[in-house]
């Protein structure tokens, strides 16, 4: 029990994931979508930030009288990820932005029918 | 130079992106573009030449940091291989491109078009490269991103539709990829996947390296368009510009089929202790390859756009790559590495052929296509050769990686799969002859213009892909051949 | 927003310097202590995205032109990528800063990465504007 | 001139009259002047082979390797010899008759149907010279693919369908059966090389033996093996030329040929005599024989007749061979010739019938002996000789057939080559019987003579008489194929 308790952490994750994920799949409106995968992509990060995590060490900084730092590679990476999600986050905005001037809406279903009829006429 | 070799291919297009963004000039920009795309398929091919001639892979310590602490380029023979397929698709397709685009994509943004499709092309060769799991993950997310603004450069307003549901799936493939290269790193201690693939023997039958395993497929398989994973595919590849189509479906999924390859054969092994992808090979690929070639085969040959049509038949193709990457033997790997490349002319042939018909008539609808044997005859004779291509007829590229392929079922004494490949390969027939009985047993529509063939820049590049898929089904020694090569390297087969 | 003062002279006049030196110092010591172009790319473009929100996206353009921008964010990337060009003609790998100095190989580290995070730095706020820009400046440019 | 120099003459020349005819499509007479000099010269290249390979002679070639050690090879033998010696001659006699055909009856595209001519005449030169499976394999399919075009000559609904039923039975036996049996093959013997006595002999055994030969048997769609014989008859929607030159001869000949040369070469005689795999082959044959004929016997439309009365005559071709024994190979061999040159002939003759009076129904046919007298003493030729009746060639090799059948004492299917020329004659002469003795049904009773084209009628004849020498001339033929059979020195 302790020990699921202590990887409590993980357990985060794997709940930011998860609604990360539902929101992506369950909801319609394209900036819902968005955000859905903001907070999935979140998740990744402290899963990262959790794992460089050493028990009492100190931030990877060269300081007097202390031996043991956290693993700073993590924490690179994932500097490396936000840029990569700040990025993807741009792009679909813009996209939203775009799509919501050629169909007038954001919603997945009023899109889709859209898209279904121009499909009819050809 | 020669030491530098493994990064110039990443290097070039990368520096060439921003420059041909500063341009700013169409004509300008489109130029340097091509020019560099060439410069970099001559580096890929003398690359791979130094790589099969002294047998040993090439090795770039970026910034002279050696591997423990830093990133690593590490191109053995499959990597250059992928290298030149990329580089050369990517040449051909670009110089395709600026008649194609004229057409399709407004005039103030041809820069902003060669300097993305140089990004684009940059993160695939990156991706072949490296030898760092997470720069695989960095280097996938530039090109995918660049592919989004490509793609969404369609005219049609539904290209914005669609590379919103790919950008949304492939994020989420991204993202499971990061959190397997996590996990990996959490249990080796290490990103380069030479050492990871060292270490993972010490971690025989730990859990998180399985679900490490589950995330990096999940992740590549949706990168790959793996079946049932390829529903971003038809509609990205249906309404992006035609060059785009071409360049994605050539390479992209490519790479990412290269990228399974090499984790399951490097990073975890295939045999012996330690190997963990064994329900991956086992079940998964082969499950969803198999799927994968009956049923995106069956859609396609229901579809009214033919472009479609070629992406659902792109998803059946990728089911075979799969299928011979599960069948972890010599030839089975041969027939997947060789169809990378193989499937990649035929179908970037296809494509470009689709574009040229676009050009001219502005539609892509099989009901548009009528008659238009008589009225661009040589366009609709290569598409016809590419289209045999597709069945994998003799004397096609489709051939020989057909041949391997069904050579390793039998190999494994699996009579039943060698059949279902041969009869899954029927099915193309079916949808390649439909567009060809559309083309040429029937009137073309009244009261539309006169068509005729076309321009000469349009139909170069397309007939040197695809009489490059011909030439590579007689000549494999630049093809199979060397695919045979990397399949042995990987295996760990001394030579 | 055009008549409230206090917004136009408290956060932007009176704000907006600092934050631009807080970037810089940022980028600058990211050298030594925590920091680096990426950090201070975002707080510079945030800066000067306070200033598009406090006077408007017309009156922001007019300070830094959109050509201007996206040249900025091109040019980062080439300062970076110029940087490992050099090392190589050096006679180094890419990116092997310790070449960039004939003499002291530690002193070339610090010259290389001061340059490349200078254009992660252009590069990154250059983004940033063009991210604000192209999202906000849809449809309502006008006003 | 070496005979590998003429080996490759022999494989250009048809590329070369194709090319032509893509290139010169002005011209019309120039290009249909060049097709007929290249034929020419592609005979005589062939007949120059001949002494060759009577004195033993096995001339090769390796071009390259497409896979490793399984190269694009040739190698001239006796079998090939002879089907290279009866595509090249019928294919100069075709070319005049398809030259008479195409402007008499003012056909568009000539210049396309006599390139893919080429072309297919290219494939099957290939087939006949090819050293091993993957070789044949290749030619096999390239000649399916070159042909049609020419099938959908006439791009129309009816040429439509036709071609689908043509090109899907023709394509999917052989990727899905042909295909896999050779690729499986090359598993089992690592190689694909033609060699006598056979490849897989000691390398396969049991069940696996019956289902490869029954892989090549049905894989090879263009033998036309029941059930997969309906593309012949929907080939039939072609121009007659492409008829009678590819669904008499080159086509369905390349089939029978792959049969045979699969037979001898990949599984050797003595192997499927030992493991006695072949039998229910010889079952298969004898149905299609059988069934071939009588279904021939219900269709009105001349050529489905003649069509039909092919799959019949295929039957027996893969009969001889299936038989596995001397008789039945020589006799299938010979079959090939002697077939071609007899079906050849009728199919000349419903051409130059429609040409000259529109008619391609049999029951319109009463009378018609009295105004094409040429034709219809030609067609009454070529029946007799379809039938197997001397003095005509189709004699021999139903004679050398029935004594395979009895060889392997196999009673039965001695009574089933009977019986099918029982039929043969039922559903051939009362053509012949209709056209000279029954008076036409309308107009006068001696309709003027209004024969075809001299370009057409002359080719007719010519084929005509060339079964008619080929009784006398049965000999060296059969001396050419001896060898196919060791241990077959004397007898006879």
């Amino acid at each position: 029990m302790s020990e699921a308790l202590g990887l409590y952490n993980y357990w985060i994750v794997i709940f930011l994931m998860m609604t990360g994920l539902y929101l992506v799949i369950s909801t319609g409106n394209l900036v819902r979508k968005v955000v859905g995968l903001n907070i999935f992509q979140a998740s990744v990060l402290l899963l990262y930030v959790t794992m460089g995590r050493v028990d009492g060490a100190t931030a990877p900084i060269f300081v007097e009288g202390r031996e043991t730092y956290t693993d700073p590679l993590p924490s690179v990476l994932m500097l490396t990820a936000i840029v990569v999600g700040v990025a993807t986050t741009a792009v679909a905005l813009a996209l939203t932005v775009r799509i919501n001037e050629a169909y007038g809406t954001i919603e997945e279903d009023e899109i889709n029918e859209q898209e279904h009829a121009q499909e009819l006429a050809g | 130079m020669s030491e530098h070799l493994a990064v110039l291919p990443v290097l070039l297009p990368l520096l060439a992106a921003p420059i041909c963004f500063l341009l700013r000039n169409r004509i300008a920009a489109m130029g340097t573009a091509i020019a560099v795309c060439w410069v970099t398929f001559v580096a890929g091919v003398v690359l791979l030449r130094t790589v099969v001639t002294t047998g040993a892979p090439a090795i770039y310590e970026l910034g002279g940091w050696s591997a423990d602490v830093g990133i690593v380029y590490h191109v053995d023979t499959l990597a250059a291989f992928v290298v030149v397929l990329v580089s050369s698709l990517g040449a051909v397709v670009l110089t395709f491109a600026p008649q194609s685009i004229a057409k399709e994509i407004p005039k103030e943004k041809h820069h902003f078009f060669a300097a993305l499709y140089l990004l684009s092309m940059a993160g695939l060769l990156g991706i072949a490269v490296t030898g760092d799991l997470f720069n695989v993950f960095v280097f996938l997310e530039i090109s995918s991103l660049s592919t989004y603004a490509l793609i969404s450069l369609g005219q049609d307003r539904r290209a914005l539709t669609a590379t919103f549901r790919y950008l949304i799936l492939g994020t989420v493939g991204a993202t499971f990829i990061l959190i397997g290269t996590g996990l990996m790193y959490q249990m080796t201690g290490t990103l380069n996947m030479a050492e990871m693939a060292a270490h993972i023997r010490e971690t025989e039958g730990v859990r998180t390296v399985l679900v490490a395993i589950a995330f990096l497929t999940a992740g590549i398989g949706l990168k790959m368009a793996l079946f049932p994973l390829h529903a971003w595919l038809p509609n990205a590849y249906c309404y992006a510009p035609s060059s785009v189509t071409a360049f994605v479906a050539a390479t992209s999924t490519k790479v990412s089929v290269y990228v399974l390859i090499r984790w399951i054969y490097t990073i975890f092994g295939t045999q012996g202790p330690g190997s963990m992808s064994g329900v991956v090979v086992d079940l998964v690929l082969p499950a969803m390859a198999i799927s994968g070639m009956f049923i995106a085969s069956t859609v396609a040959i229901f579809q009214t756009n033919v472009k479609r049509l070629l992406a659902f038949s792109s998803v059946a193709q990728i089911g075979y790559m799969a299928l011979g990457v599960s069948l972890v033997s010599e030839s089975g790997l041969t027939a997947g590495i060789a169809h990378l490349f193989n499937h990649a002319l035929t179908k970037g042939g296809l494509f470009l052929a689709m574009g040229c018909i676009a050009y001219r008539i502005g539609s892509v609808q099989l009901a548009d296509m009528r008659g238009l044997g008589r009225r661009m005859p040589v366009t609709m004779f290569l598409w016809v050769l590419g289209g045999l291509g597709l069945i994998g007829v003799p004397c096609t590229a489709g051939f020989v990686s057909k041949w391997y392929l069904v050579r390793a079922a039998l190999e494994q004494d699996a009579l039943y799969l060698a059949v279902i490949i041969l009869l899954s390969s029927l099915l193309a027939v079916i949808y390649v002859w439909r567009v060809i009985e559309t083309a040429y047993f029937q009137e073309p529509p009244e009261g539309k213009d006169e068509v005729t063939e076309a321009p000469l820049s349009l139909l170069i590049p397309t007939a040197v892909l695809i009489g490059a898929s011909i030439y590579f089904g007689l000549f494999t020694e630049w093809s199979a051949d060397v695919a045979g090569l990397a399949a042995r390297e990987l295996l760990g087969v001394v030579r | 927003m055009r008549e409230v003062k206090i917004l136009r002279v408290v956060s932007a006049k009176t704000l907006l310097p600092f934050i631009l030196l807080f970037a810089l110092y940022v980028q600058f010591h990211g050298d030594f202590g925590p920091g680096g172009g990426f950090q201070a790319g975002v707080i510079f473009g945030a800066g000067l995205i306070l200033h598009a929100l406090v006077f408007g996206l017309n009156e922001s353009r007019r300070v830094i032109p959109e050509w201007v921008i996206e040249s900025a964010a091109a040019v980062g990337v080439l300062i970076y990528g110029g940087v490992g060009v050099v090392a190589m003609l050096k006679g180094g790998k890419f990116l092997e800063y310790g070449v960039l100095d004939a003499h002291d190989r530690v002193h070339g580290q610090h010259t290389g990465l001061i340059l490349i995070e200078l254009g992660v730095g252009v590069t990154v706020s250059a983004v940033m504007l063009a991210i604000y820009g192209a999202l906000a400046g849809r449809g309502r440019l006008s006003t | 001139m070496t005979s590998e120099m003429a080996m490759i003459l022999a494989l250009v020349l048809p590329l070369v009259a194709a090319g032509l005819s893509f290139v010169i499509r002005s011209a019309p007479n120039v290009r249909d002047a060049c097709s007929l000099a290249v034929g020419v010269a592609l005979l005589g290249v062939v007949i120059s082979l001949v002494p060759t390979v009577m004195d033993g002679g096995r001339p090769e070639i390796v071009l390259f390797e497409i896979f490793e050690g399984l190269p694009i090879a040739f190698r001239l033998e006796p079998l090939g010899m002879l089907f290279l010696l009866v595509v090249a001659t019928l294919w100069v006699i075709t070319t005049c008759y398809a030259i008479g055909y195409m402007r008499g009856h003012h056909e568009v595209n000539q210049s396309r149907f006599f390139g893919c001519f080429g072309l297919a005449i290219f494939a099957s030169a290939g087939a006949a010279l090819a050293g091993n499976m993957l070789t044949l394999f290749f030619f096999y399919e390239l000649l399916t693919l070159s042909t049609y075009p020419l099938v959908t000559h006439h791009q129309n609904e009816k040429a439509k369908r036709g071609g689908r039923i043509y090109l899907g039975i023709l394509i999917s036996t052989s990727i899905a059966m042909l295909l896999l049996a050779v690729i499986w093959t090359y598993v089992i013997a690592g190689t694909l090389d033609f060699r006598e006595g056979g490849i897989l002999a000691g390398k396969a055994e049991g069940p696996m033996v019956i289902v490869l030969l029954a892989l090549y048997a049905f894989g090879t769609g263009k033998a036309a093996l029941m059930p997969f014989h309906r593309w012949l008859p929907a080939a039939m929607v072609a121009p007659t030329p492409v008829s009678a030159l590819l669904h008499a001869v080159a086509v369905v000949k390349v089939g029978v040929f792959t049969v045979l040369k699969v037979v001898i070469y990949i599984f050797g005689i003595g192997f499927l005599t030992d493991t006695k795999a072949s039998v229910w082959l010889m079952w298969a044959a004898a149905t299609t024989i059988l069934l071939g004929s009588l279904v021939a016997m219900t269709k009105d439309n001349l050529k489905e007749r003649l069509a039909y009365s092919t799959v019949s005559q295929l039957g027996y071709i893969v009969l001889g061979a299936a038989l596995a024994s001397q008789w039945g190979i020589i006799g299938s061999g010979m079959h090939i010739a002697m077939h071609a040159v007899g079906k050849i002939t009728l199919f000349f003759a419903a051409g130059a019938i429609y040409v000259a009076a529109h008619k391609t129904q049999v029951s319109q046919l009463r009378g018609i002996g009295r105004s094409m007298p040429f034709t219809m003493t030609a067609y009454s030729l070529g029946a007799i000789s379809v039938i197997g009746l001397p003095p005509f060639g189709g004699a021999w090799s139903k004679w050398y057939l029935a004594l395979g059948a009895a060889e392997a004492g196999q009673a039965i299917l001695v009574g089933v080559l009977m019986v099918s020329s029982l039929l043969n004659i039922w559903y051939l002469m009362p053509i012949t019987m209709n056209a000279f003795f029954v008076p036409p049904d309308e107009g006068p009773a001696y309709p003027p003579i209004k024969e075809a084209p001299l370009f057409c009628v002359v080719p007719l004849c010519l084929t005509a008489l060339g079964s008619l020498a080929l009784f006398f001339c049965a000999e060296p033929i059969y001396r050419l194929l001896l060898p196919l059979v060791p241990g077959a020195g004397g007898g006879g």
